[in-house]
């Protein structure tokens, strides 16, 4: 099993964190992981895209080039995830900012209206996570059943209030595909 | 309708990259206003530094050279030799740190172009580490604990101006910040005088200017420019730190614009 | 078990294992893509008693290495190409007074100031001496964040054993990547054996005063010296000479390639493989010494090369030198930051093979 | 002190840092409720009626998004 | 008729070529065995109203080249091996925003402090680029006095032309040594031609803003400028390959040297030939482009090759990877500040004709 | 017949390759009578700079580090932070030109080991070029019509301990000369309260020495000496030019001795 | 004052300099006509009975040449 | 003709003088020179050599390492003129300074009290140039007709006074062979 995923979208919206977050829950369930994420060179705004990878053997490059799975976070992303997935994979939309789907009549594209869900659950900055649902949801490469886990270990004890929210998220994520 | 305050002429009108609320702008447009009141943007050169105005070029409408990280007053030297009629603005953020040696022996030689050095106490574009300028107690990826001159022996913050004042060849070197419209007047004019000065041929020149890193302090820009007032501020002294320009010129220069 | 692995940064994964290797002093300076490793060790060394400074310059940091190698500490700095730039005359310096010391350098693109993105535009820098005179380093090249802990931690027993500096040459994407990590046991530095060539401890050792210098103005002498070092060098070369292949037995075309772009190349072998087309992969682990001779063997056996990187073609030219004329040599390359995709390599591959 | 002006923001240039907010004496200006396409709340003249044409949301702006008029 | 022929050290020949050549602006930093090179600049370049600064640093030298070569000047540093380290990230620099500059290394024996004396040990700085990233400079090699003048005021022409920097590559001797020396014609710098693409004059000559620059953070267009930069390269090589050869046509072994070397190379084989042994002698001017191909040629021929050097065997690899298997390439060098003899380079030969 | 003055131990008593009458020999003997009466010998490391003193590891008979030019003071930086209780003495003359960053950073930083500068206004291994504290109108290969700071832009003589006595880290920073006995023993009381504070862990030391040079002055010893009287002391003032050590351990290190 | 001394000098390492000589306020010391093996003119104690073992001579000798002793 | 010199003396002798004058006058005369000189590290004092080449031809390497002709100015240079004379050479030893000859039988050695020669003159420090004359005198490679245009080129105007004394020193070397 080898899962290659590509994330796009712009800084802010956590598109970063849902990269680690996958492969961090992926590592737990025994998988071999890498990420690999690429910004512009400004400080705030701009690109936000990672490469990510899960699989049961080790892993060649760790550069997505054709992806299995392609998350698409914001409008701008659209171009790049037309052209990233390989024949037959799957797209995540983020319905609630893309607007014009991926011209990709080959590939199965999900909608899943992040924003939307995550400002139900409660804010929206927790869209990312609910795609990472929606992830696992479609290609079931990572089970994330460590998530609570996971969470716990990265979230200070403070904030471990959070965490019922996230889990919610992903669910949610779940739900939706 | 009359237009009382806008776009200068020898700055592009387009987006920066700038973060949100990022001092650099208002350094930006000031220096653009004094160069459209001179006339000098076709005589005009810039060199752009390594660090967050690495972008300057983009803004700027005139020439622009851009050197190896620190090395500008290296690379501005030569290029006021070179070009001594022209307007040479050495825009810089790292100077107090590789810096050192080549703005130090630039002023001492009495280089005659203007130093343009914009403390915002961290490294911007390389996302926060500790600058020479940096207060003692503030946060850094490289100070996680804060600055620390004693225990970790992490140095003090430097006062560039007061260093620089001791050398014989800096003729003026002024403080400003941009945290609200009077500072910014000011600063603008220090700007005025001392690349007046620089094309009476006077001798070295440099205006500090005290702006606001909103992204690396981690505060929203309200409160960055907040945060300089109270912190910044009281440690860096804001005026003249010296001029000993021709007494007639400076005074004409000072007069409020 | 999946326990003892964490999810780190290369960057992270390198500091991490310098401090376990028994590294009491790190001098840096900020530069991307290795700013990680750099707050990785502001974070870690003041806590544990060692030594972290954020030097002035690139050129400072080098210069701090040096004295305290000089002492017999274990020292340590980082950069990326064109703070590595500043630091050869440092380098040369540490390699004329023969100090160990492990240098990082997390490659980004050139020439100039360049770009920020991966590269392995440095290699002729990093395994030709980019500073003066007749020199060279051990250069370790990593292709993932677990071989960049291992590698590392292991780089200060080398510069030790053999007191040649170690660079590990690693590029943005080695540093910036996450993958999981099994860090080696961390070592204190008290239990190190003392070096009786180091400066300091006269007393406790009562011995006559030790002088490290690079210096040396009588021609003669300066020339037995370098000699001496160089055959030192031969035992390195004998001994340390470090590759990893993958299917080159049956293959009609081995890929040469190290880091990022070997894996690329394992990626596009794999490709390649699931089509039936029999490519095999070479990786040199250390780019000095580099694994001339048995490059040379293969070449005699017949196979074809084709060196892929991130640069303009830079460590081909030692495919070549190892192949002496004996195989077909070809290059393929990105550069500026640009990082090649399986596809490319395996069509290039094709390429060659169509031919 | 009489004077009278309108400020007029340039949405798509402005970042909103809302250091124009801050600096209006006169509490002309607020953030906008929509986003422009950068996805940033832009800066409005949420009561252009008190403008004084004082240019101090011209002087701190950092990207010279803001054009003052007297009226 | 002898009495234009001045007597001067190669230091002072290399000053008064670069004057001549139009040089405008010289910045430089003490260094042995360059010194007069400095001096001279600083008695000449004044008087004249030109400019010369005696640098903070070697760093601060090249970045002042940097600063006047983006105006259009004509602009030069010049150094010694330590401080050419220390160059190389501004090196990079011109390379990256494509500026003319020359760069004189009167090179002396390394690693770190090293000696004063003469060496040919930077051969690989000088011609890999010790600094980061993909790029090369044009390498001079001027073998006598008269060529160092020769060579250095070809090398703001040549360095103008092709916008790429020029390193003149000499050594101790030839900085030291005096000969005579027939002087170029002095251009006036005011009759050069303007650098379209240069900073500052852009009122006079109306046009766009000039930035110049070698930052790209795209990794797409960086990829693209170097590639255009590696297209125009091949020009170059196709150009300017330069080379001398000394009865290399009946030779059984060709000597291959360059500067110093190829002086102590021709007086083995002048005492050679006066025993009957053929040996021919190829010396190449340009160091970088390197004349790969008339070597590949001559090896095709089935000669032999010793490649003789003030080194631990550098320029020997090009020799190697020109060779490229098809001929036996040996070596012989002296370093630390050692020049080799007339003799022991014969005996060399006579050693490898026998075997 | 008792022993009144004599050779100290940490000195080895070997003919030098100093020119007649160099400045370094003074030096290098008073250092090692303070290393001699503080019974340092075998806990003291010297930095031998590039320059004359590159022979000072032939000289004092205790470990020695060799660094590159300019940057013994970022090489002691690191040799004092990993044996803070050695004595590390960083010898220098090369510090205000190529080492201008490592001398202010390590100043700033408060690094622990003591600086002695020997200024003697020329560079004088490499045969004579100006140096950063070479006097105005002084001749040097490289300002053949001496030195000139407007006209050809050469700079001014930089005072090392006044532009350091700026930094927060610097403690104590004093001028001497080794012209005649009175100066050579205030020179060397000047050392051991550097030393002294230095194994007491206070802070940044420097001492700077004014030193003839007589052959690149061209002059003979005694002109030289009588050169420095003339024209350097008046320029450089001698004196603690900052003292902030600890009062009471400051007052013991000033007695006579 | 009323001490009485002694300057012994090294004659193979003194180089001549003669800044002893310049130093010694009895006026002990001049230049001795022989060289060393150097073929440096050394400082000798031309009027050794004058010393008044001040140690100025050892103060300001670069070459460390000159031991003096208390009579 | 080739003629190769080697030079050898200390600091402070001339020694870098003789060879420049040698070759400026050799140049005059039309032939081709190189003079490479190699002094210690230390400033005063220390080892003073030169490698000096007059030919009529192109010169090969400016390095002297057998030569037709040695001066010897001192007595700790006796033994590198022992090294590098070639076999049946000419020796010219400063007399005045070194008292124990070169071993070299099959050589002419020449012994020229330049010292006292010099003294006579006027000066011990035109020494180097009754040595000049003698060089001349003994391998005539040089004639040195151009020496006195030579010197007046080489020294200010102020100083041309010492010419006539310069000249004589170069007669009474060339007597003294
Ligand atoms: C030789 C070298 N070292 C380090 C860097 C990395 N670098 C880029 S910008 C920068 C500092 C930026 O801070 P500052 O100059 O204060 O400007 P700001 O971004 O804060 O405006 C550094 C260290 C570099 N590009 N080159
Ligand atoms: C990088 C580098 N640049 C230049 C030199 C040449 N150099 C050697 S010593 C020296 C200066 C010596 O002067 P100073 O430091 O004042 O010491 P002094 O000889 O006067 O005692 C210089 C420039 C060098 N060795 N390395
Ligand atoms: S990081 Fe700081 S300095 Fe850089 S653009 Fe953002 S706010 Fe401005
Ligand atoms: S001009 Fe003055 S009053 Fe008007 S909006 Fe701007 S800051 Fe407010
Ligand atoms: S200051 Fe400028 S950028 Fe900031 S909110 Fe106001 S108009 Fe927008
Ligand atoms: S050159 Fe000057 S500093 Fe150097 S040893 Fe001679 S007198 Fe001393
Ligand atoms: S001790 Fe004093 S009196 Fe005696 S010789 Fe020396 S200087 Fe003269
Ligand atoms: S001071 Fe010392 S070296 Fe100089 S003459 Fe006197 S004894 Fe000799
Ligand atoms: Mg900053
Ligand atoms: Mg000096």
């Amino acid at each position: 099993m080898i899962e290659k995923t590509y994330m796009a979208g712009f800084g802010g919206q956590g598109i970063i964190s849902l990269g680690q977050m996958w492969v961090y829950c992926a590592m737990k369930e025994g998988l071999q992981v890498t990420f690999f994420p690429a910004y512009g060179a400004e400080k705030r705004g701009g690109i936000a895209r990672a490469s990510v990878i899960v699989s049961d053997a080790e892993i060649a490059s760790p550069l997505v080039t054709k992806a299995h799975s392609v998350i698409v976070m914001s409008q701008d992303s659209v171009p790049i995830a037309e052209e990233i997935c390989a024949p037959g994979g799957v797209i995540l939309v983020n319905s609630s900012l893309v607007k014009a789907d991926p011209a990709r009549p080959d590939a199965r594209i999900i909608r899943v209206p992040c924003n939307e869900i995550a400002e139900r659950i409660g804010d929206v900055r927790i869209a990312n996570m609910v795609m990472m649902g929606a992830l696992s949801q479609a290609t079931g490469a990572v089970k994330l059943d460590h998530f609570e886990a996971v969470l716990k270990s990265f979230f200070p004890p403070a904030k471990h209030g959070l965490i019922p929210m996230n889990l919610a998220a992903v669910a949610a994520g779940r739900k939706a595909v | 309708m009359e237009l009382a305050f806008g776009h200068p002429k020898s700055l592009k009108p387009i987006q920066t990259k700038y973060c949100p609320g990022c001092g650099h702008g208002v350094i930006h447009r000031i220096i653009a206003e004094v160069i459209d009141e001179m006339g000098l943007q076709t005589k005009s050169i810039i060199t752009n530094p390594v660090g967050c105005s690495i972008w300057a070029d983009l803004y700027f409408d005139f020439d622009s050279v851009q050197p190896a990280h620190g090395r500008t007053p290296a690379a501005s030297t030569a290029i006021k030799r070179m070009l001594p009629d022209h307007l040479v603005i050495c825009y810089q953020g790292d100077l107090a740190a590789i810096g050192t040696a080549e703005i130090i022996h630039a002023a001492n030689r009495g280089e005659k172009f203007t130093t343009i050095f914009v403390n915002n106490a961290i490294y911007g574009m390389t996302g926060g580490q500790m600058a020479p300028t940096t207060l003692v107690g503030q946060y850094a990826t490289t100070a996680p604990n804060g600055r620390d001159p004693v225990e970790a022996g992490m140095g003090y913050p430097i006062k560039v101006c007061e260093l620089l004042a001791t050398l014989g060849g800096t003729k003026y070197l002024a403080r400003g910040a941009v945290n609200n419209p009077a500072n910014i007047k000011k600063t603008k004019k220090y700007i005025r005088t001392a690349l007046e000065a620089q094309m009476r041929g006077e001798g070295f020149t440099l205006v500090e200017v005290l702006a606001q890193c909103p992204t690396n302090w981690k505060m929203s820009p309200a409160d960055a420019v907040g945060w300089l007032e109270q912190n910044m501020i009281p440690f860096y002294p804001l005026g003249e730190i010296k001029n000993t320009l021709q007494p007639a010129q400076t005074d004409a220069a000072a007069g409020e614009r | 078990m999946a326990d003892d692995i964490r999810l780190m940064k290369g960057n992270e994964a390198i500091g991490e294992a310098a401090i376990r290797a028994g590294c009491v002093a790190y001098f840096g300076y900020p530069i991307t893509p290795q700013n990680e490793l750099t707050a990785y060790m502001a974070a870690n060394m003041f806590p544990k008693g060692r030594t972290f400074i954020q030097a002035e310059s690139e050129t400072s940091a080098i210069n701090m290495v040096y004295g305290a190698a000089a002492t017999g500490a274990r020292a340590m700095t980082s950069s990326s190409s064109p703070g590595i730039s500043l630091k050869q005359e440092g380098i040369s310096y540490l390699c004329g007074a023969d100090l160990p010391a492990v240098i990082v350098n997390v490659a980004r693109s050139g020439p100039g100031l360049g770009g920020i993105s991966p590269s392995q535009g440095d290699y002729f820098q990093s395994t030709r001496g980019g500073g003066h005179g007749d020199y060279y380093t051990i250069v370790l090249a990593p292709k993932s964040v677990q071989e960049s802990a291992d590698l590392t931690y292991e780089a200060f027993a080398l510069s030790d054993k053999y007191r040649i500096p170690v660079l590990v040459l690693a590029d943005g994407l080695i540093g910036q990547m996450m993958e999981g990590v099994k860090l080696p046991a961390p070592i204190d530095p008290a239990s190190l054996p003392k070096k009786a060539w180091a400066a300091g401890r006269q007393a406790e050792e009562g011995r006559a005063p030790n002088h490290v210098s690079s210096m040396n103005l009588v021609p003669e002498e300066l020339e037995a010296l370098n000699i001496a070092r160089f055959k030192h060098y031969e035992t390195v070369k004998k001994e340390l000479c470090r590759y990893e292949e993958v299917q080159v037995e049956d293959a009609d075309i081995v890929l040469v390639a190290y880091g990022t772009s070997a894996r690329v190349s394992l990626g596009a072998l794999q490709a390649a493989r699931a089509m039936g087309v029999k490519v095999g992969l070479f990786r040199p682990i250390t780019l000095w010494p580099f694994p001339y001779d048995r490059l040379n063997a293969l070449a005699k056996r017949g196979k074809r090369f084709l060196a892929v990187e991130m640069s303009m073609g830079q460590m081909v030219e030692d495919v070549r030198l190892a192949t002496n004329g004996q195989a077909p040599v070809d290059f393929y390359g990105r550069c500026g930051g640009m990082v090649p995709s399986e596809e490319e390599v395996l069509a290039e591959v094709q390429r060659l093979l169509a031919r | 002190m009489a004077n009278k002006g309108k400020p007029v923001i340039d949405r798509e240039r402005c970042k909103g840092c809302l250091l124009c907010v801050r600096a209006c004496p006169t509490k002309v200006l607020g953030p906008d409720t929509t986003p422009n396409s950068w996805g940033y709340y832009p800066s409005s003249a949420i009561a252009p009626e008190k403008c004084i044409a004082c240019g101090n949301c011209y002087q701190v702006c950092p990207d010279v998004a803001i054009t003052v008029y007297k009226l």
